[in-house]
């Protein structure tokens, strides 16, 4: 399957290239470096829906492969390609970054041209990670990336930034390079880096554990697993708007890719060895942080909080497999629960996406986060409370929207594997909701709280746009979202064929 | 034919949903009249579509219609579909939901006309058409679906809409709790409704009704294990899960705390919406499932009982009520507990009866009521009212035949109903069926007391000043016209349907039922001749004297002699405090479930993430770390003679590595 | 006894480069009033010549002349020219750093030429006088060198500590080459290979020459516990000194490293791996601790090299051709990553705000965001971070050792790699998130250091795209 | 008959002291000057030994080596040490702790 450029390095070398050129060309010319920044977001855009269009949903196999020597004496290739399972990641990216880019467009005062420029080279890192099969080149983008986040949060940031975004740099790397050393132990092992080879490789159990728990460190501090979530409030909560859009709609999923990509099929036998824990640490996360957002203060640490609750989700849909085999001795409902926790990531994409615009605009207009500081939004601002309101209810799962749709096919699979994760799974409903409504009640009902509120201006053109957008997604993939599953079908069978045998 | 009834039926459904996006995305644009014309227009052709549906399945008896609109999503081999199963039972109900939706929505014009809490260039007008739009969308999709799926969408998608309604005035307190509380307590409902979908899928591998139903039989003996060693028939466990969502949906205890706020939305519009229609989707939710709930005496018992209870206390509470629509909530509440008694009986098609007699008098009883609010300019205190009945006749006379209706008074739409009912329960044979009969039959009485101490104190007595000091006069055409139009089928309705009900050939096959539980036929085959002796026959039965009884009663203690209420009020405190706070629900879920996860939350945030992770093992690390590195750097100090003094420990050091 | 003439080809560029080293000796005193810097350009254009010599003359086979006492081969050629490439900045960087502490002198280049061409005999040594020769003439050049800012005291003491500890570490090697000798019975580093493949030697001498020798080395290197110098020296010498330091000499440094250890004690592997090892674990965790507490950037670099060394140490560690590649890979990006980070300070520094506490970095970002980016590259590719190279440099020995099966080792590294991280991290905190309360823009003060920083600075970026350029030079002149 | 070992012992004595004389002495950097002389005259030794009961030259041509080496050692350390002189007006080995931490 291909078409007619090599329509992966370009998705990855565009924004990239656009973004050295911004920032070199866009000093003293802020407008230069906006226009210029959305016209290649926008081209991008562009060029990566072949992806799906010209994509080929009979097979699991790689798609729009490109594949040369990189590094001859290690045998490190620079080796592209896109399944069912990164694909839809790759068009979020794109899709995202047109946002982000205009989310930023009147907010950001001082060097712009570093802003646009950070963002746009973060662009092609993030598709650079999920288009890579050579583990290097995924290493070294999975790392590249967090120079230009660290940046962003450090200038951008908040008053408590520095401290944010160095434990997010630190944390972060320190659960790379576990990932990193199993890469290199991989190697010495088959002489090679592609994760194809990797998938085939056989591996003693100890190994897989080994690796296993490797890879775990590494995805875990990603996506955020309990216990180590605790970067992400922080970083959310300083990170300029954009930074956090990026950071929960896109970074977040490399954890989640990261388990689908190398987790399961490289480990099989160490997954299946170690699911409870992932189970645990997800529900846990599910219950314990629905309780701690339900009383967040901060609007964004609340939003990241439910980040977290969610990414719960995507990692209990992954792990389900094992259990549902123990139990009924063949994967039937498995799928159900991994394409869950790909809507689920995709549609989290979106959504937190949405939420942190929401909290953006109310942002840019009073410079505060803090729930109490706002109260009857609605009365002065009915488009913006429209949307809130539209996107809390994705947020709070409700049929209708992409929220649900993760979600309600994770629980379904959990109860097959468990009832008791189905059960657990399934206190969102009530806690998710409560989290979220909550907070609307008391942000954007009620009378108007006080003299900024009423002071506040609807919605404008740009930012009306950027809501209307994610909205409509929202909503089309939450009544229709078999567009979205067709392609993973493929790639999802296969992987859990590999999930599911043995190495040993 | 059949493509010809799939346009008609994608047609019903999506009008109002056409409607509710005009009126609320372009509610400036189009302007109150635009607003108001498109989402009647369109809920009327969705409701004349329906009655000719209704005239296809009930008087044509066509065959039931099961085909899908749109596929969904096809996930591990499962077809999530989206799509429309029509036979009598929901045609039935497409028409109760259509035709109800139309009343409000022309009652609306008048209604809302003026608003206190907006001025009237805030397209709140539009707005609240939208929402009316949408509900009625949201409520078809629920009773045309033919999956558990589709299903969930409509019921969620109901919740959401009560959510909106509810806080429509969302400057007040009140409502916004309330509508919150609402939702939340209806996603309790849910939870368990979900799971119940999930066991569905884990057992029967579908989402469509009509491959349930056909696998229902496989499943018959399955045991499943919650706590291990417990053993539990899994169609006991799913129906009793997904009955929890009716709980949550048709308000029974102890979920049913979130309806009395509801009338915090603009009475009694929404009120209506809620007590004539949503409430009943969990009603139609067990009936369209009767071959499932027919599997599971288990899960009848319990549903007879919830039922039973919910009818009689929460009938008590209407008694100390004085606000107008809140005695009328609580009405509602307890005839929904007779609905679900009802289905533990296993006579759905009672059930279904009395949702349909249910829905007109109740509409009839509620814009009267509203009609009274407006007379009253907006005092709902029943108190503050009496002796209405000279300055609004019309309004008089509906409430009455409604009051009539709803206690059963022989020949009213409501007493064919609720004689049928109580005669069903009375006829069943299942653990508890007993104890059920007696709550309901109190209820009766009780019914009867409350409806006709407000229908006194409103209209009867003698005039409170403030009737006397303020010009009340009858409601505009737009209120009494659509009173005229609900006060006959209130009157007639259970006439006509009595006789198909009982003897089963209304429902026929869209409901089943063993034989061995067809209360409905047993009571067909002993009390029912005529219509006419059906009625000779109520009034020599018990619950008709125990609704006079009652009627007697509120007579004798608000006209003939007021101060009585008082003194037994005074004498017997516990129980006032008791029906006061409504049985302490509100104040146990308060303290339990909102303060306490506040308070778990905030634990778990300070002690476990933020003291144990976050300062412990992340920064405490870091402290290490640092303390470590300060120690380290002591030794660098600078002068040459501990420099070689390190170098010659080193040298030594690796030597005795080396040399041993 | 007939004596045959040796063949000279072999030593050409080291002949060259001696003679001109002495002519610009001479000239200097003469033509140094006139024109004052006539000296560095005279010293850059013998620096390119004598990289053009080695560049045409390059071979792969190898040569070995002087009684075996001196080798000319791949390996060498490579390290030479790259000596010659980090010296060219070194130079560069230098002038511009003298002029401003007014402390211009032509002796410095001379000076740099010898240390220079220590450097080359040291690499091509083939013998254990060949050897001591070249790190003497290295040495004694740059104790002058540290010193030449006379009036500094901080200089003065650097160069005193430097001094000292310097000779005593050449006394121990010294020590060791003697052991060696005298159970070899040989000063030729091949003889000495074959002496012990054969067996017959006193075991205990050898492993007590073999510590010696890995101490001097060790010291040379300034790998933990024999380090202690390197802050010290690295603060108190003047940047353009600490420059040269840092670079030049750690690739000849390495290069006695591979010709005494692995051409020449091959045999004993087991021995000194295990001194390595030590070393190796110790100077990646003391260097990083250290280092998270400074306040000095120079200072700060220092330790960050030591915990560089740890790594470079790995390669040996290794104890395989494609280790010594690595490690050899290594060194070059680190000399690299030196110039340019030491040339960066060069390049900020002013009269009265010499850039040596990371305090002066303080709102870099505003005041000359170009020259920030750069340091920023050479930060991260330091901290080994892709896409720079400095990645790729751990990536190899990491691999490498891994591949020995030193797992645990990897491990550390990856630690301290990433609790160093932190303080590379806080110098780019204070360029970029902390502000100045001078806000006055920060223009470079001298064209070509800032051109020449620059091509430094992005070296590492483009490097780090393209690994497989420098990463064959490496392993091609290793394994042939 | 003075056998190796006997040289090799008396060279590893002069090794230490020399070693003993840096880090020992608080006072003089003179002092290690000859210290670090020492050093080298016991490496010396030691080659001189080596090289006599080897019958092998060569060892003692590395002393001729050393021997200028050391002498052009010693004339740098003195001047350096004349410039912490007069830097510092003190060439006492305690003065020397600027440069720390």
């Amino acid at each position: 399957m291909s078409v007619g450029y090599p329509i992966l390095s370009t998705l990855i070398w565009l924004p990239i290239i656009a973004g050295l050129i911004v920032l070199f060309a866009g000093r003293n010319n802020p407008n230069f470096a906006k226009w210029f920044s959305f016209g290649a977001a926008v081209l991008t855009f562009i060029l990566s829906l072949p992806l799906y269009f010209a994509f080929d949903m009979t097979t699991a196999d790689m798609q729009f492969v490109e594949r040369m020597d990189w590094i001859p004496q290690y045998n490190i290739q620079y080796f592209l390609g896109v399944d069912g399972l990164s694909m839809p990641l790759v068009l979020l990216t794109t899709f995202t970054q047109i946002l982000v880019i205009a989310s930023a467009w009147s907010v950001i005062k001082t060097r712009v041209e570093q802003y646009m420029g950070a963002f746009m080279i973060m662009q092609g890192i993030m598709i650079g990670v999920f288009t890579a099969l050579d583990s290097i080149l995924f290493y070294v983008f999975w790392e590249a990336l967090l120079i230009p986040m660290f940046i962003v949060i450090g200038i951008w940031g908040g008053p408590n930034r520095v401290y944010a975004t160095m434990k997010f740099f630190l944390y972060t790397f320190l659960g790379s390079v576990f990932m990193f050393i199993a890469f290199l132990y991989m190697y010495f092992q088959i002489g090679s880096f592609s994760i194809l080879d990797f998938h085939a490789m056989p591996l003693g159990i100890t190994a897989q554990i080994l690796i296993f728990l490797a890879f775990l460190v590494a995805f875990a501090v990603k996506i955020p697993m309990f216990p180590v979530h605790t970067w992400l409030p922080d970083a959310h909560v300083e990170a300029p708007t954009a930074g956090s859009v990026v950071l929960a709609a896109i970074m977040l999923k490399m954890g989640g890719y990261g388990f689908v990509r190398f987790s399961l099929p490289i480990t099989p036998d160490a997954s299946a060895t170690l699911d409870w824990l992932i189970i645990l640490l997800s529900l846990i996360a599910i219950v314990y942080i629905g309780f701690i957002a339900l009383i967040q203060r901060d609007m964004k640490k609340l939003v990241a909080y439910s980040s977290i609750a969610h990414m719960g989700f995507v990692t209990l849909g992954m792990f389900l497999v094992y259990s549902i085999v123990a139990k009924t001795g063949d994967t039937q409902g498995a799928a159900l629960g991994m394409e869950g926790a790909m809507v689920q990531m995709i549609s989290h994409g979106f959504i937190s996406g949405a939420m942190f615009l929401a909290i953006g605009v109310l942002y840019d207009r009073m410079h505060t986060r803090d729930i109490s500081a706002y109260g009857g939004v609605v009365n002065t601002m009915p488009w913006f409370a429209f949307f809130a309101v539209l996107f809390a209810m994705a947020n709070a799962g409700l049929p209708g929207t992409s929220g649900f749709v993760g979600e309600f096919m994770v629980i379904l699979s959990a109860f097959k594997a468990n009832v008791w994760f189905g059960i657990l799974a399934a206190t969102t409903l009530i806690v998710g909701a409560a989290y979220t409504l909550w907070m609307i009640k008391r942000v954007v009902f009620g009378k108007v709280a006080n003299d900024n509120v009423a002071q506040l201006q609807d919605l404008n053109r740009r930012e009306f746009a950027i809501m209307a957008t994610l909205a409509f997604v929202i909503v089309l993939l939450g009544v229709w979202p078999n567009p979205l599953l067709e392609v993973m079908h493929a790639s999802v069978d296969n992987l859990l064929i590999q999930a599911t045998t043995s190495k040993l | 034919m059949e493509q010809h009834l799939h346009t008609i039926l994608t047609i019903i459904l999506l009008a109002p949903l056409f409607g509710a996006a005009v009126a609320g995305l372009f509610g400036r644009q189009v302007g109150r009249v635009g607003a108001q014309s498109v989402t009647i227009g369109s809920v009327a052709i969705s409701t004349v579509l329906s009655v000719y549906v209704f005239y296809l399945y009930i008087f044509q008896g066509a065959d039931p219609y099961n085909a899908s609109l749109y596929t969904w999503m096809v996930s591990d081999g499962i077809r999530f579909e989206i799509g429309f199963l029509i036979d009598k039972l929901s045609a039935t109900m497409m028409l109760v939901v259509t035709f109800v939706s139309l009343m409000v929505h022309i009652y609306t014009i008048g209604y809302m006309d003026h608003d206190e809490d907006y001025p009237h260039d805030n397209p709140y007008y539009q707005r609240f058409f939208s929402y009316l739009s949408l509900f009625t969308f949201s409520m078809l999709s629920l009773v045309m679906a033919n999956n558990f799926l589709q299903l969930f969408f409509g019921w969620e998608a109901v919740g959401l809409v009560s959510y909106l309604l509810i806080g429509f005035y969302m400057k007040r307190e009140s409502a916004i709790t309330a509508n919150l509380k609402a939702f939340l307590v209806n996603r309790v409902g849910d939870f368990g409704f979900i799971l119940g979908i999930a066991m569905v899928f884990v057992y029967f591998n579908t989402m469509d009704y009509q491959e349930f139903f056909d696998r229902l039989a496989e499943h018959e003996h399955t045991m499943v294990q919650f706590i291990p060693g417990v053993e539990w028939s899994v169609i006991t466990v799913m129906v009793i899960l997904l009955f929890i969502g009716a709980m949550g949906k048709s308000a029974q205890m102890p979920l049913h705390v979130w309806l009395p706020e509801s009338m915090e939305g603009p009475t009694p519009i929404s009120a209506l919406i809620h007590a004539a229609t949503m409430v009943t989707a969990g009603i139609f939710m067990v009936a369209r499932l009767s071959p499932a709930y027919e599997m599971s005496e288990a899960a009848l018992q319990f549903i007879l009982i919830v039922g039973a209870l919910t009818a009689f206390m929460m009938g008590l509470l209407g008694i100390i009520q004085n606000d107008i629509k809140r005695v009328v909530a609580y009405s509602t509440l307890s005839q929904l507990g007779y609905m679900t008694a009802a289905l533990g009986a296993s006579a759905y098609a009672a059930s279904m009866f009395h949702v349909l007699t249910h829905a007109f008098f109740k509409a009839l009883l509620f814009l009267a009521a509203g009609s009274v609010i407006i007379a009253m300019h907006h005092i709902q205190d029943i108190r503050q009212m009496g002796g209405l009945r000279k300055h609004m006749p019309i309004t008089y006379f509906a409430l009455l035949i409604g009051s009539l209706a709803l206690i059963g008074f022989p020949g009213f739409a409501g007493f064919f109903s609720k004689d049928s009912i109580l005669l069903a329960v009375g006829e069943s044979d299942i653990a508890g069926s007993g104890f059920a009969y007696a709550l309901l039959l109190m209820g009766v009485f009780v019914t009867a007391f409350y409806s006709f101490r407000m229908f006194f104190l409103v209209f009867h007595g003698q005039e409170s000043e403030y009737v006397r000091t303020h010009t009340i006069h009858e409601s505009p055409k737009v209120v009494t016209v659509p009173l005229i139009l609900l006060a006959i089928p209130s009157v007639l309705l259970g006439l006509f349907m009595v006789e198909s009900i009982l003897d089963g050939s209304y429902f026929s096959d869209s409901i089943f039922v063993l034989a061995q539980n067809d209360v409905l036929a047993r009571v067909h085959d002993q009390y029912f001749d005529s219509v006419v002796g059906f009625i000779l026959h109520g009034f020599m039965s018990v619950p008709v004297w125990l609704a006079l009884a009652g009627v007697a009663l509120a007579w004798f203690f608000y006209l003939k002699r007021p101060d009585i209420p008082a003194k037994i009020a005074a004498s017997l405190p516990r129980a006032k405090g008791m029906l006061e706070n409504a049985y302490g629900f509100d104040r146990f879920n308060d303290i339990v479930f909102t303060k306490g996860s506040i308070k778990l939350g905030h634990y778990l945030w300070k002690s476990i993430d933020t003291k144990v992770i976050d300062t412990g093992m992340v920064n405490g690390t870091v402290k290490h770390i640092a303390n470590l590195a300060t120690m380290s750097r002591e030794s660098q100090t600078g002068y040459m003679y501990h420099y070689a003094f390190v170098m010659i420990f080193g040298l030594l050091g690796l030597l005795i590595w080396a040399l041993w | 006894m007939h004596f045959e003439i040796p063949a000279f080809s072999p030593a050409i560029p080291e002949m060259v480069l001696l003679a001109l080293a002495s002519f610009i000796l001479i000239a200097d005193t003469f033509w140094s009033k006139k024109h004052p810097n006539a000296t560095y350009w005279a010293s850059q254009i013998a620096l390119v010549i004598v990289g053009i010599l080695i560049l045409f003359s390059f071979t792969t086979e190898t040569q070995v002349t002087f009684h075996d006492s001196f080798i000319r081969d791949a390996f060498g050629d490579v390290l030479k020219l790259f000596i010659v490439i980090v010296s060219l900045g070194v130079f560069l960087f230098s002038r511009d750093y003298m002029r401003l502490n007014n402390f211009y002198k032509g002796e410095f280049f001379t000076l740099g030429l010898f240390a220079i061409l220590g450097m080359f005999v040291m690499v091509s040594s083939y013998n254990f006088i060949t050897l001591f020769v070249g790190l003497e003439i290295m040495s004694l050049a740059m104790y002058a060198m540290i010193a030449m800012q006379r009036d500094s005291s901080a200089a003065t003491e650097a160069a005193l500590k430097y001094f000292v500890l310097g000779a005593m570490a050449t006394g121990l090697l010294l020590y060791g080459l003697s052991m060696i000798y005298g159970a070899t019975g040989t000063l030729t580093i091949p003889d000495v290979k074959e002496v012990i493949a054969s067996g017959d030697v006193n075991a205990t001498v050898l492993a007590f020459g073999v510590v010696f020798i890995v101490i001097g080395l060790g010291f040379k290197l300034g790998a933990v516990p024999f380090h202690m110098w390197v802050p010290d020296v690295y603060q108190g010498s003047p940047t353009a000194v600490t420059l040269f330091i840092a670079s030049a000499p750690k690739i000849a440094a390495f290069a006695i490293v591979y010709r005494l250890l692995v051409d020449g004690l091959p045999g004993l592997v087991v021995d000194w791996q295990q001194l390595l090892i030590i070393m190796s674990v110790l100077s990646m965790v003391i260097g990083t601790l250290i280092a998270l507490m400074q306040t000095n950037f120079k200072r700060l670099l220092a330790y960050s090299g030591i915990t560089h060394i740890g790594f470079l140490l790995m390669g040996f560690i290794a104890a395989t051709p494609e280790g010594y590649s690595a490690a050899m890979f290594y060194v070059l990006v680190y000399a690299i990553s030196s110039v340019a980070a030491f040339g960066l300070i060069i390049a900020l520094a002013r009269t009265g705000n010499q850039f040596e506490e990371i305090a002066d970095f303080k709102g870099l970002n505003q005041r000359n965001p170009w020259l920030a980016a750069m340091m920023l590259i050479v930060l991260f590719s330091m901290a080994g971070i892709p896409p720079f190279i400095g990645f790729y440099a751990k990536l190899v020995v990491l691999e490498e050792v891994i591949s020995a099966g030193f797992l645990w080792l990897a491990l550390i590294g990856v630690v301290t790699a990433v609790i160093g991280a932190f303080y590379y991290l806080k110098v780019i905190k204070a360029m970029y998130f902390d502000s100045n309360e001078d806000k006055s823009l920060l223009p470079v003060a001298a064209k070509d250091v800032a051109i020449g920083v620059s091509a430094y600075s992005v070296s590492l970026l483009l490097l780090g795209l393209m690994p497989a350029l420098l990463m064959g030079v490496a392993y091609n002149s290793v394994l042939g | 008959m003075v056998a190796l070992s006997d040289y090799l012992v008396f060279s590893a004595i002069l090794f230490t002291l020399s070693l003993a004389g840096i880090f020992l002495n608080r006072k003089n950097v003179i002092v290690l000057l000859m210290a670090i002389e020492l050093m080298l005259l016991a490496v010396n030794t030691n080659l001189i030994a080596f090289s006599f009961f080897l019958n092998d030259i060569s060892g003692q041509i590395f002393v001729f080596f050393i021997l200028t080496v050391a002498a052009a050692e010693a004339a740098i350390g003195l001047a350096i040490i004349v410039l912490v002189f007069r830097n510092r007006n003190s060439i006492n080995v305690d003065d020397l702790g600027s440069l720390k931490g």
